[in-house]
């Protein structure tokens, strides 16, 4: 497989244009809105929180593959789990991509099963530039998630 | 179509491989690639003449001075300046237009005056005169683009009178490459009295320039566009309005006297050139007019007008690709932003740059004309005087790529 | 002594012959000369690297980004900040020390507020605040000289209150040699809650600094009087204080969003670095703080102090010869302004410039200091790493030949 | 000769060691003011007229021996003269320092005999930076005849 077959894989093609919870909350929520000042991608996140879980979630903004698929495999991966595994995820995320050191905790034996469809962000690590196009919906995460338990 | 590509082999950059293939650099607007002749002077200059101008009475001293002031007048002829003093070497455009922004704005304009943009203007025109709106309480009136992607001059009636003070105004989208109208608002500011200012970034390089017949008041443009070093530009000015403005930076060089609590300041255009001075950079500066005038201006004119219709004409072969400028070359240069199917920007830069293509992705500094646009980013393919159209059928090629790795057929 | 002799081979420039005779260059306090390292890092930039910075998605506008960070990484980490974020690439200190005073000041000061400079201080931190105070009504007031050439600190109790908000000092003397009272100063504003700004442009490439040890909120700086290229400097703040400061220049690169009638501006520091930036001389700044610390500047400074040293004696024996600084090499750098009899400065210039010997003469952009002083002018002798005592010993001659041409004997 | 004894001649350090006519003038005059600020070079001018004759005038300021010597020198040269013929004087001296173009109106047999001491300042004309200097004097005594004649 070519680097750029490896980039642009087919589930992520998926989740680009097929983007999973996209709009906005109407019951309470936290907002928190990321940006990538360099290729102008913008991804705004509401997030609702009961009880230390994550109950709901809705996307919205614009950018390229990358970080909307990010976005959008990321809204599957974390909506009804509680705060300190998404705390994790992100963190195992963010290994995976080189973005935090660590072992990569992806078990290439067993592809998906780990981090599901987000593994599949691994050809990203080979477009340096790219990678903060995948991490932007994980650093708005962040902030939502900070913001909940201020 | 004039024949340019003798002119490959003086830049050296263009022999680099990227991922494998022979770099197709079609990022000209963004900034150019360096011929050895600038990338020799500024060489030289280190190697020979270093020394700092304007202050020393040895040798070096005055060597350094003369090749600095030998290439002002150099810049200042290339533009049809009648006398090198109307030229004011500065960091580039954005820092032209910062000190016409502060020098004169932030002593001529008040509550109730009004600058006149328009909504294709490049960051660089518009911030610093919203930076000014902020300390003097004017205002900012905006021309907009029709669908031809040319400014929208039908508004200028209704907006034009006497409390538009300033007119500035791209020559050049860098987005669109649609030509500015300078011609219609030099008019216009005529008849309200107000000064015009040109963000000549993207004209100087490409279109032949000569600013003793534009009308303008001020024109501002880059080196690193047009062949010279980056950390380097040009504002020229007409003299009188030189002459009157006040400097925005303060230092050494830009006085004829100081006490402690008050100076004078030093003639035109030294006034303007606090500090010590991108000299090295002005040494290269020349050496790029020097070699955009052996190639001649108008043949630069011709060959990108040829590489845009060609490249006009190849996009339109591609599915779904949405070119965002006017179709005329005469009205346009070659700056070509277009958005191909639902592939992003972004996307289509990486795909391109796997095969060697250096496109831009992004906003390219014009919000207000993207969010007029209707597009969160284009991709752009921009040409200069080392481009041919095998640039362009690369281009193509790795377009019609991009839509097989997106899944289109 | 520390010998450094082996690093002239170094230095091209150095080669040269001035009217017959080998260059002896002695005016480093106005611009350095650059070794092949530097003129090599922009030379090579240029061919292999030249691409717009933060914009690109492709290769090598990633490599230039890596490439123009990187080199401010370098620089951050040779005055000891803490972060790479906390340098902001400028013109040179002239630019710097402007952003200060438009970015902080227009913003912060007002009628009744007061800036503290000294008589000592360079146009480049006299201007600008004259400029402000013009804006702002804010008022100057000055600590004067002693007489061993030193800022005086004997007054700053009666100036010293709540108003003073900006205390702006050189961290050493271009005329004089004298450090300045960086530490002293940084007391006393805190006392008042003043912040401290440095004119760092003759402290930085000839004194081991530690910014997270100065205490001050702003340190300026050149590169082309540290071995780098023309064109570039940088500004190093407090975190805090970049982050609460307004950019001054506004354009490209500095925003993270611009609508018709506002923007939000980036992140420091990229908010004060609107447009192009100067990428390849960011990258030879690189390569000059790489080399400077590969020499080790503790042992830059030693080498200066024996220079200095070696050359006060030797020009305190000669006839009617006047230095104006401090005699202690703990207490100065190494730049020593003299006067000869009743030798015009300019004069001594050209006589020495016969003999190949480069020195400056004139006011040296310290007006101020040059009335307090009582002298019109001053002839200038600076040393930096690829000067030797024979440097010295040629100056030697050449002032003693200069008696002999207005016939003094 | 070396181009150093020819710059420094004699008669220039003399003239620059015991300036002519310093001080100002009392009577009704012109006065004009011209600055070098690359070198600092000061020069000031009273200028004393009746009846289009020059009939007194005064030099303050400071600056180097050649910006002195040549205004010392001009004011022994044009004192007692019609303003036309100080014009032609100072036509004469800036062809002689080739600021302005023409043929050099010295003869070379008969030193002195044009523009007497003044003469003694062409060997600054190998010193290029240094013909500002010389220059001094004559362009702050352009201002003032202008002012005269106004
Ligand atoms: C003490 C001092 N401050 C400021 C400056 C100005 O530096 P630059 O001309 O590089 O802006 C200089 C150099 O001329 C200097 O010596
Ligand atoms: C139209 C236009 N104006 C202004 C600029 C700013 O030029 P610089 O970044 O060289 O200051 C650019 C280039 O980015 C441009 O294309």
């Amino acid at each position: 497989m070519t680097s750029l077959d490896e980039l642009y894989r087919e589930v992520i093609l998926d989740h680009y244009r097929n983007p999973r919870r996209r709009g906005s909350l109407s019951g309470p929520h936290v907002h928190a809105e990321g940006q990538n000042p360099s290729c102008g991608d913008e991804f705004f996140l509401d997030l609702a929180v009961e009880d230390g879980v994550i109950t709901d979630l809705a996307i919205s903004g614009q950018g390229c593959s990358i970080s909307q698929a990010s976005g959008s495999m990321m809204a599957d991966n974390i909506v009804g789990k509680r705060i300190s595994d998404v705390r994790e995820i992100t963190r195992k995320f963010k290994i995976m991509m080189s973005i935090e050191d660590g072992d990569n905790p992806v078990d290439p034996e067993r592809p998906g099963s780990v981090l599901g469809d987000l593994e599949s962000l691994q050809g990203v690590r080979k477009f340096p530039v790219r990678i903060k196009c995948a991490d932007l919906a994980w650093t708005t995460l962040e902030d939502a998630l900070d913001q909940t338990t201020e | 179509m004039i024949d340019l590509s003798h002119l490959r082999g003086d830049f050296p950059l263009l022999e680099r491989e990227i991922n494998g293939y022979p770099l197709t650099y079609l990022d000209s607007a963004s900034t150019t690639q360096k011929p050895v002749q600038v990338i020799d002077a500024v060489d030289t200059y280190y190697r020979t003449i270093n020394a700092n101008v304007h202050r020393g009475a040895y040798t070096l001293a005055a060597e350094a001075t003369d090749a600095y002031e030998s290439s002002r007048a150099k810049v200042a002829d290339f533009i049809g300046a009648s006398h090198a003093n109307e030229v004011v070497f500065t960091r580039g455009t954005t820092t032209a237009i910062n000190f016409i922004a502060y020098g004169w704005g932030l002593n001529n304009l008040g509550e109730g005056d009004k600058v006149l943009l328009t909504v294709m203007e490049h960051h660089a025109n518009v911030v610093p005169w919203q930076i000014i709106s902020r300390y003097t309480g004017c205002s900012l009136e905006y021309l907009s683009i029709d669908d031809g992607f040319e400014v929208d001059l039908t508004t200028l009636d209704d907006i034009l009178d006497e409390r538009v003070k300033v007119i500035a105004v791209s020559g050049m989208s860098n987005v669109t490459g649609a030509l500015g109208p300078v011609t219609a608002l030099v008019e216009a500011a005529k008849a309200v009295g107000a000064i015009v200012v040109v963000d000549a970034a993207q004209l100087v390089p490409h279109v032949p320039t000569d600013v003793s017949q534009l009308g303008a008041d001020f024109v501002a443009f880059s080196a690193h566009k047009m062949l010279g070093p980056t950390g380097i530009g040009a504002l020229w000015g007409k003299p009188d309005l030189l002459e009157r403005m006040e400097p925005t930076e303060g230092g050494g060089e830009m006085i004829s006297d100081v006490q402690l609590y008050e100076s004078r300041w030093a003639p035109v255009p030294h006034k303007f050139e606090a500090g010590t001075p991108p000299i090295a950079q002005a040494v290269g500066f020349g050496a790029a007019v020097d070699y955009l005038s052996k190639v001649g201006m108008a043949d630069v004119r011709d060959h990108e007008q040829a590489i845009t219709r060609y490249a006009l004409d190849r996009l339109a072969d591609i599915p779904d690709l949405t070119v965002y400028g006017p179709p005329d070359v005469e009205r346009r240069g070659g700056a070509v932003s277009f958005q191909l199917a639902d592939i992003h920007a972004h996307d289509i830069a990486t795909i391109l740059d796997q095969y060697g293509i250096a496109v831009r992705a992004g906003h390219h500094c014009a919000k207000p004309l993207m969010r007029h646009l209707d597009v969160p980013a284009t991709a752009r393919a921009s040409f200069y005087v080392y481009n041919t159209t095998e640039d362009v059928d690369t281009l193509y090629d790795g377009l019609i790529e991009a839509r097989t790795v997106f899944g289109l057929t």
